[in-house]
């Protein structure tokens, strides 16, 4: 009967924050949407939906209804597994990142300690690797799956950057492990918040690096290149509707608020508030100001990239891999050397 | 070749230097300019609420003018359709029969007056061209449709609400005062 | 029967299946897609075994890059299901039966090995997976193939220059 | 240690050199002073001269054998690209980037004549194979010389697949990679209990039979050779694949014990089917660069004589036979390069219209085939002997004559068009410096072919 | 869980890959399959550690013992990598030429 | 330094050889050469010989001895006449790219001497080969039309032979106490029955091919054929010698036990080939292949004798190897010279020389004397010898041997009546005033026939002390 030895609470807890999680996740999505239509309108001095809803805040669940309610069209031409299996994929492999982000301290209730962090594991930050280079394969097998040439060339177009700077991203990465020394986020968070200054201030260049390749592994313009309207109509997701393309779309904001907060996590000190004790305050408040304290850096960064996007014009592909290949990497490699090399000089 | 204003710029094809070809000094000037534009005041008109002033020759929709005593002007001569340059009105006459004098102004009526809405450029040559002074063109807009066939606007559409039976539509119409 | 072994035998069972359909997936890209399925399923026995690194790894490196290379090559050249020539069926017969001899033969030598007798692999257990051992283990011992690797990444770095190139 | 830090740092400087410096002329200077500091950092080695001195922690092991066996190999890549530097530059402009790839070969080679870790043999021979790979499909827009380049390339990464899966079984065994593992493990044990230990053997055994290009598993060599551009099937016939033997004898020298008899008969078998595949089919060819990718392989199965015996010999043979074989192949290739075509008919005449080069490449001819007075012949001397020495039966000295013999028929087929059938040569204008440079070459068989002591000597300082 | 399932079991997906370079004429497919080689090695490496390992707890030797087989499986991962830039940078150059990536093609051109 | 200079001379004329472009002086400086070889080889009669030994591969164990006993002598002196004479001899035929085609002619020269001269078996080896290649290419260029094959044949059949040896040189030298390849470490090989055997096996087919001894003779008529007439006089006057000096010198003494067990067999085989060889010479029209199987079947006489293991047949056998040098290399030169002038080699085509050519007819029937034996000439003496102790061995064989003498006054006579005699025929006629040069060559070989035929007491004396070391041991 071993298979009921386990510990079925501890289970159960992990179970609730993990739907808590992704439930918050998916709502902070639909409105991160709603933000960025509304800070497009903002930086263009207009005032954005306004319609549904006081200030238009109803607008994402009007999207979301009306993505939901239209038509589901599969192309004849398509694979009619793999269509459907591409938008499915891209969103898991995105909210899948949540798992190890730690949004919190530890909260006390019914008797139990609640890390708000679903898994420690002690390869973060491989994890995340491996489950951003998961995202990729949504795409890919969405826009081949499509069978329409501008979804191929997107799909294609996806995936190379994709792989391209994830060696930047890694790379930047790595200097930053040099200093902290282990690849739990937890621990880095901790260590942040225990004194030390945040990583961003032995790391400027890295955060830069990082900070630009995470814009590109989310498709993010100035690297959208896999959805250059003027060249590719659409993009890999041409051919869907309805929730399939909603998922898409979605995929990309969550993407943006999951390295939103691993970027918050890991140059920003996490759920750290600077300037203030924690221990002033009762843990679960505590807790609570540290989730607070990471939702707003996140929205901070999410709203660099918002802006960002309407500020710079896109790459054309060539300068995009030229920057990717050309500038990120041998920067990222000149980082870490010069991080080791801090290191070294310190010891 | 001599500029012959002095408003051309003349490109600088100097090498950019290291720091321009870094372009970070640029990006952050571009930030700054849209950051800056977070703060300006929005031209935005909330358009069904507010509306804009239109300047005084704006020319709108067309409408079928009627007399003061709510007769209608036009005699169908076809001098506006002469004058279309887009070719978008189209008209059948008709003769005003007995006891038809209060609807008429003359003898002869616009029986069928119809102006394709998506073929008229609003440039007003009809209104020129109209001896009646029967068609002008208005200040409102042409409403959105779901069907071609909508943008034909007939008699019906065109003729300005009576003054004397529905004087209150006719001042909407016109767009004057919401 | 633990739950450790049903998730042995169900992994197995899955990379199993999932590497014939490798096989005789008539499309490239569903072989690969099948392939990476075997790559989660390895990866998977590998956190079994507590290779939590190794299990990640694989993941990053075999599915995450490599597979993406095969899956972008394939689309790249836009290779069709119909477009593989077949082999004779003759010769695919003598293939499966190289390979199932192979398999028998290896299986029946290995099941003489007397020394593997009551030898067992412990399962969940053991630090020597994760990652401060490898690394302390890569770093002292292995430094100089580690080091060497890095000249086989240049040679494959020029090389792919070298073809990549007009 | 030295050869490998200096080689890769040579590497990566060719590598840039693509870069900075144009004139293929250059580069190849550059390339040819590059193999000369190769060499003489390598040769500062046995003085005790380290470049950067580290522990290797059981990974390499150098011995004089290994660092004499670099010296050569450095020396003919030297002569290599002295000769051939001028045809490289016309495969592809990037003719430094193909002088790096050399040096990370070299890199590889130097691993291979050190390692003392089954993870340095994988190790060396990956970065061995990597640039051959690419050499192979140098030639980009001829189609077969891609399709040599896949088909090189995958069979190179099966036999990858079986030689790691012949490690595993080994490690299976013993519980380590060390090369010594095996040896270690047998004393220890009962033989019946090294059947694991002895399948994993038995693939490595297979795998390093494929990289050498021995039979059955030869397959891949005539495609490949053929296919690739001439000069690099020159390269990877000569020095990775006496790269390859000298780390077959390096791995197998230690284990013969763990195979026993049957170690015996499994490599009579591969020499033998070796020696009938490569020579019989040689005879059939009607291309002259097929004949030497057959004739290559009945080479492999003489030099595979090493193997049987661990003596002294045998290790003098091995280099001899590599050496000498490599320069006569060099030679011939030189010479084939500059032919406008492959038949044997390109050759017609040839003795009439270029006696200097027809007699060089009489020389290169008489040396692979084994004749007296050129170095072939002590290299086949050697081989013959070594397996006398080590106890093997002479009736194998006996097939291995007979198919010397038959080696003669298709060698001499191209020295009768030389110089008894009247005919155009095709062949493409030569600058008389290239020919001198042959005569070197077959002035060197010929001294080898007197005194081979001038080559063994230095193996027992 | 004995070692000789592991063995099997890696055995049996190493065979399905050497059935998958003998049958099939897709080049990509064939390189595939040798993917599929290396992993089962891999597994079975890691296999092997973990026994050496958990005999070594067992007879209180060191801790790391094995840990040497993990070390290698990362150098194939490696060294994989570095082998799938160019095997695929040969495929596509092969597709430029021919417009095909049959590995038979050479064969058929002789003919 | 005597012993050198056997090589040294033909080498480095052949070198020099290969810079001298012009026709004439290259035949001077040849004939210049071997003339001096010739007078080396002459002193060395005179004066007693220092063994050259000096280390050559030490880690191999070989060394470079050069050894004269007389045996050696013998046949050094028989190659010193022979060369300058068939370069006199040949000196107006036509060969293009003459200077190279003396050079490799000098090198063959080279080889042989070595051969005759090693003391070690690995530099035997060398020499065997060395004189075999020059050969080749001899052939293969200036020969007939058909060389290419042919040669290609003689060259595959001697070289695969010689690996047969090369393949016992190395077993014996894995079995020799000191791993070297001395031939008298070789004598002392601890080799079992078994070894011995294959050993003999190995060096006997090498020797078989180069004498040739049916049946593996099959190459020799047709290179005889084919080649140019020089290299044919060097082919059978000197170089079917090597297979029977390497009986006399490595065969015998190495492998007592098994020579003794073989010897039925090869003197069989021998008997065999002289019958066969001597019925086909009879059906010859052919001038040169007549000669051809006629050195066949005098070879195989040869070939038996030695076989016979008696003192008497092998001192006439030493004899004959000399002998048989001088009368076949005078037929040679007058087919030759008849080839060159008339275009034909058939004897139907010929007769009445003695009439247009007196003189050439009395060289002609000298030395077709000489080969049948008659006595006063060299021949008897050997084949008075050997007929001995073949008899001795085995009347039956002897019996059968002596058949030949009887047929190859049959066909030599014959061939003497249809060139010599009868009505000039148009060929004949043809003939200019025939070659001073060359006939003065014949006529001094011929005044070597009769002296050693009348007098062969210092061939005797030459060949004693190796008889003596034959048999005393």
């Amino acid at each position: 009967m071993t298979l009921l030895a386990f510990d079925w609470a501890f289970i159960i807890e992990k179970l609730i924050l993990i739907a808590i999680i992704v439930l918050t996740t998916l709502l902070i999505t639909l409105y991160t949407t709603f933000g960025e239509r509304k800070v497009a309108a903002i930086l263009q001095d207009r005032p954005g939906p306004n319609r549904a809803g006081p200030f238009g805040l109803l607008q994402p669940l009007a999207d979301g209804l009306k993505l939901i309610m239209k038509e589901e069209i599969i192309p004849n031409a398509s694979s009619r597994w793999l269509f459907i299996i591409g938008p499915g994929l891209a969103m898991t492999a995105s909210l899948m990142t949540c798992a190890v982000i730690p949004w919190g301290t530890a909260i006390h209730l019914f008797g139990r300690t609640i890390e708000l962090q679903v898994a420690d594991v002690n390869i973060g930050i491989l994890y995340i690797f491996a489950v951003v280079s998961m995202g990729v394969y949504g795409i890919m097998i969405g826009g081949w799956a499509s069978n329409n040439k501008f979804s191929l060339m997107s799909a294609l177009r996806a995936a190379s950057q994709a792989i391209s700077y994830e060696i930047a991203m890694g790379l930047a990465l790595i200097a930053l492990l040099m200093t902290t020394g282990t690849l739990s986020l937890k621990t880095i968070v901790e260590d942040q918040t225990a004194g030390h200054w945040w990583n961003i201030v032995y790391q400027p260049l890295g955060f830069v690096i990082f900070f630009i390749c995470a814009m590109a592994e989310c498709n993010r313009t100035p690297f959208d290149l896999p959805e250059a309207e003027n060249e590719l109509n659409f993009g890999y997701h041409q051919e869907y509707s309805s929730m399939k393309l909603g998922f898409y779309l979605f995929a990309e904001y969550v993407n943006m608020i999951m390295s939103s907060a691993i970027m918050a996590s890991m140059y920003f000190g996490g759920y750290d508030l600077p300037f203030f004790d924690e221990t002033t305050v009762a843990p679960n408040i505590a807790a609570m100001i540290g989730l607070g304290t990471l939702l707003i850096k996140i929205v901070l960064f999410v709203f660099l990239f918002m802006w960002i996007r309407w500020t710079i014009p896109r790459f054309r592909y060539d300068q995009l891999m030229n920057l990717g290949w050309k500038k990120m990497i041998p920067l990222a490699l000149f980082n870490m050397l010069l991080t080791g090399a801090l290191i070294l000089s310190k010891l | 070749m001599q500029a012959l204003t002095n408003k051309s710029i003349a490109v600088n094809r100097t090498p950019m230097t290291f720091w321009e070809r870094m372009y970070l000094i640029n990006i952050i000037k571009g930030m700054m300019i849209t950051f800056s534009h977070m703060f300006k005041k929005q031209p935005t008109v909330r358009y069904p609420e507010q509306k804009r002033e239109f300047s005084p020759v704006f020319r709108g929709l067309h409408v079928l003018n009627r007399d003061e005593e709510g007769r209608e002007n036009c005699t169908a001569c076809g001098l506006c359709a002469v004058a279309c340059p887009a070719e978008a009105i189209t008209m059948e006459a008709a003769e005003r029969q007995e006891g038809e004098e209060h609807l008429y102004k003359e003898e002869k009526y616009a029986a069928k007056y119809e102006i394709n809405m998506l073929r008229c450029i609003f440039c007003g040559l009809c209104e020129e061209a109209c001896p009646k002074d029967a068609i002008y063109l208005s200040e409102t807009f042409a409403p959105a449709n779901y069907t071609r066939k909508g943008f034909i606007y007939d008699k019906n559409d065109l003729l300005i609400p009576n003054t004397l039976t529905n004087a209150n539509a006719l001042a909407k119409a016109k767009g004057v005062e919401a | 029967m633990n739950v450790l072994e049903i998730i042995f035998y169900a992994l197995s069972a899955f990379a199993l299946v999932c590497a014939i359909m490798v096989l005789i997936s008539k499309n490239p890209i569903h072989s690969v897609l099948w392939l990476i399925l075997v790559f989660f399923a390895i990866s998977g026995h590998y956190i079994l075994l507590n290779a939590q690194f190794l299990a990640i790894v694989n993941i990053i490196v075999y599915a995450g890059a490599i597979m993406v290379l095969f899956l972008f090559v394939i689309m790249l050249i836009n290779v069709k299901k119909d477009s593989e020539p077949q082999k004779q069926l003759f010769v695919k017969l003598i293939g499966v039966i190289a390979g199932g001899s192979f398999l028998t033969l290896s299986i029946s030598l290995v099941k003489q090995a007397m020394p593997l007798v009551g030898k067992t692999v412990p399962l969940k257990e053991g630090t020597i997976g994760l990652i401060h051992p490898l690394g302390k283990a890569l770093f002292n011992d292995y430094v100089v193939p580690f080091e060497i690797s890095s000249v086989l990444f240049l040679s494959a770095m020029v090389g792919a220059v070298l073809i990549g190139k007009k | 240690m030295n050869a490998i830090i200096v080689s890769t740092l040579l590497g990566v400087i060719m590598m840039f050199c693509s870069w900075g410096i144009k004139s293929q002329q250059v580069q190849k200077n550059i390339a040819l002073i590059g193999l000369l500091i190769l060499i003489i950092a390598n040769l500062s080695q046995s003085y005790g001269w380290f470049v950067v001195d580290f522990d290797t922690k059981g990974m390499l092991k150098y011995s004089f054998f290994g660092l004499y066996a670099n010296t050569l190999l450095f020396t003919l890549t030297f002569i290599y690209v002295w000769i051939n530097g001028e045809e490289i530059a016309k495969i592809s402009n990037a003719s430094a980037d193909f002088y790096s790839l050399f040096f990370f070969i070299l890199c590889g080679i130097s691993i291979l004549t050190s390692f003392d870790n089954l993870l340095m043999l994988f190790l060396g021979i990956e970065i061995l194979s990597i640039p051959l790979y690419i050499l192979t499909g140098a030639d980009k827009k001829n189609m077969f010389s891609n399709e040599a380049a896949l088909k090189y390339f995958l069979m190179g990464s099966f036999s990858t697949g079986i030689l790691l899966l012949g490690i595993t079984f080994i490690y299976g065994a013993t519980g380590s990679f060390h090369l010594t593992a095996p040896v270690v493990s047998i004393s220890t044990g009962v033989a019946q209990e090294q059947i694991l230990l002895s399948t994993g053997l038995i693939l490595l055994f297979a795998a390093m039979n494929f990289k050498v290009s021995a039979a059955p598993f030869h397959f891949w060599t005539p495609d490949v050779y053929d296919g690739a551009p001439t000069v690099f099937t020159s390269f990877m016939a000569t020095i990775a694949k006496a790269a390859g033997f000298i780390a077959f004898i390096n791995v197998f020298n230690s284990q013969h014990k763990a195979l026993g008899y049957s170690w015996t008969l499994l490599l009579t078998f591969v020499i033998l089917s070796t020696l009938l595949v490569g020579n019989i089919i040689a005879v059939f060819q009607r291309s002259v660069k097929r004949m030497l990718a057959y004739s290559s392989i009945a080479q492999a199965g003489f030099m595979l004589f090493a193997l049987y015996g661990k003596s002294d010999i045998s290790y003098e043979s091995t280099l001899l036979y590599a050496v000498v074989y490599s320069i006569a192949t060099i030679g011939i290739f030189a010479v084939l390069v500059k032919m406008k075509e492959n038949s044997f008919e390109a050759f017609n005449g040839l003795g009439k219209a270029q006696p200097l080069l027809a007699f060089t490449t009489t020389v290169f001819l008489f040396s692979l085939a084994g004749i007296p007075l050129t170095g072939g012949f002590f290299a086949k001397y050697y081989m013959l002997s070594s397996l006398l020495k080590a106890g093997a039966g002479l009736w194998l000295v006996l097939v291995a004559v007979v198919f010397a013999a038959i080696s003669i028929y298709y060698y001499f087929k191209i020295i009768q068009a030389m110089y008894f059938t009247a005919g155009e040569p095709a062949i493409n204008p030569l600058p008389s410096q290239y020919k001198y440079q042959l005569l070197t070459l077959a002035i060197l068989l010929l001294v080898l072919g007197v005194f081979p002591n001038l080559l063994l000597n230095y193996l027992y300082f | 869980m004995p070692i000789q399932y592991y063995i099997y079991f890696c055995l049996a997906l190493f065979s399905i890959g050497v059935v998958g370079v003998l049958t099939r004429r897709n080049a990509i497919i064939v390189f595939m399959c040798i993917e599929l080689m290396l992993n089962a090695v891999n597994l079975l490496l890691v296999a092997f550690s973990k026994m050496y390992n958990g005999l070594a707890l067992q007879n209180g030797a060191s801790a790391t013992a094995g840990i040497d087989a993990q070390i290698f499986v990362f150098f194939i991962m490696v060294v994989a990598a570095a082998e799938v830039s160019i095997g695929l940078a040969i495929i596509v150059m092969m597709y430029r030429n021919t417009h095909s990536i049959d590995i038979n093609f050479l064969n058929r051109l002789k003919n | 330094m005597m012993l050198v200079s056997f090589l040294f001379l033909p080498i480095l004329a052949a070198i020099l050889l290969l810079f001298i472009k012009n026709n004439k002086t290259a035949q001077w400086v040849a004939i210049l050469f071997s003339g001096l070889s010739l007078l080396v080889a002459l002193l060395m009669l005179r004066i007693p010989t220092t063994d050259f030994n000096i280390a050559w591969l030490p880690n191999l164990n070989t060394r470079f001895i050069l050894h004269a006993d007389g045996l050696s002598k013998i046949l050094i002196l028989l190659t010193a006449i022979s060369f300058p004479a068939i370069l006199l001899a040949t000196a107006n035929n036509e060969y293009k790219n003459r200077n190279v085609f003396l050079s490799l002619l000098l090198f063959a020269q080279a080889g042989l001497m070595g051969v005759f001269l090693a003391g070690d078996a690995l530099l035997f080896y060398f020499f065997w080969e060395l004189a075999l290649i020059p050969i080749y290419f001899l052939c293969s260029i200036w020969g007939g039309e058909k060389r290419i094959a042919i040669t290609f044949k003689f060259f595959i059949y001697t070289f695969l032979g010689s690996l047969f040896m090369l393949a016992g040189i190395l077993f014996l030298n894995a079995h020799t106490s000191d791993h070297s390849f001395l031939i008298n470490s070789f004598i002392h090989a601890n080799l079992t029955g078994g070894e011995q055997v294959t050993a003999f096996a190995l060096f006997f087919i090498a020797f078989a091919i180069k004498m040739p001894i049916f049946p593996l003779h099959t190459w020799q008529p047709d290179a005889y054929e084919q080649s140019p007439t020089a290299v044919t006089m060097v082919m059978s006057a000197v170089m079917v010698k090597m297979g029977l000096y390497g009986i006399l010198r490595w065969l015998m003494p190495l492998f007592p036990a098994a020579f003794m067990a073989h010897t039925h067999v090869v003197v069989l085989l021998s008997v065999i080939g002289i019958l066969y060889a001597s019925f086909i010479a009879i059906r010859q029209d052919d001038l040169k292949r007549l000669i051809a199987y006629s050195s066949i079947a005098h070879i195989g006489l040869m070939n038996a004798a030695l076989f016979t293991h008696t003192q008497i047949a092998i001192q006439g056998a030493l004899i004959q190897l000399f002998s048989h040098g001088i009368n076949v290399l005078g037929l040679w030169m007058v087919a030759d010279i008849i080839e060159q002038q008339t275009g034909t080699r058939s004897m139907q085509q010929m007769g009445g020389l003695a009439k247009k050519q007196p003189t050439l007819a009395i060289l002609l029937v000298g030395f077709a004397l000489a080969n049948i034996a008659l006595p006063l000439t060299n021949s008897f003496v050997g084949e008075f010898l050997m007929f001995t102790g073949l008899f001795q061995f085995s009347p039956w064989m002897a019996a059968c041997a002596g058949v030949s003498v009887v047929l190859a006054a049959i066909y030599t006579l014959n061939m003497v009546q249809k060139v010599a005699y009868g009505a000039i025929s148009e060929k004949i006629n043809t003939m200019q005033s025939s070659n001073k040069g060359a006939q003065a060559v014949l006529i001094i070989m011929l005044i070597i026939v009769l002296v050693t035929g009348v007098y062969p007491q210092p061939l005797f004396s030459l060949t004693a002390d190796t008889l003596q070391e034959l048999f005393v041991k």
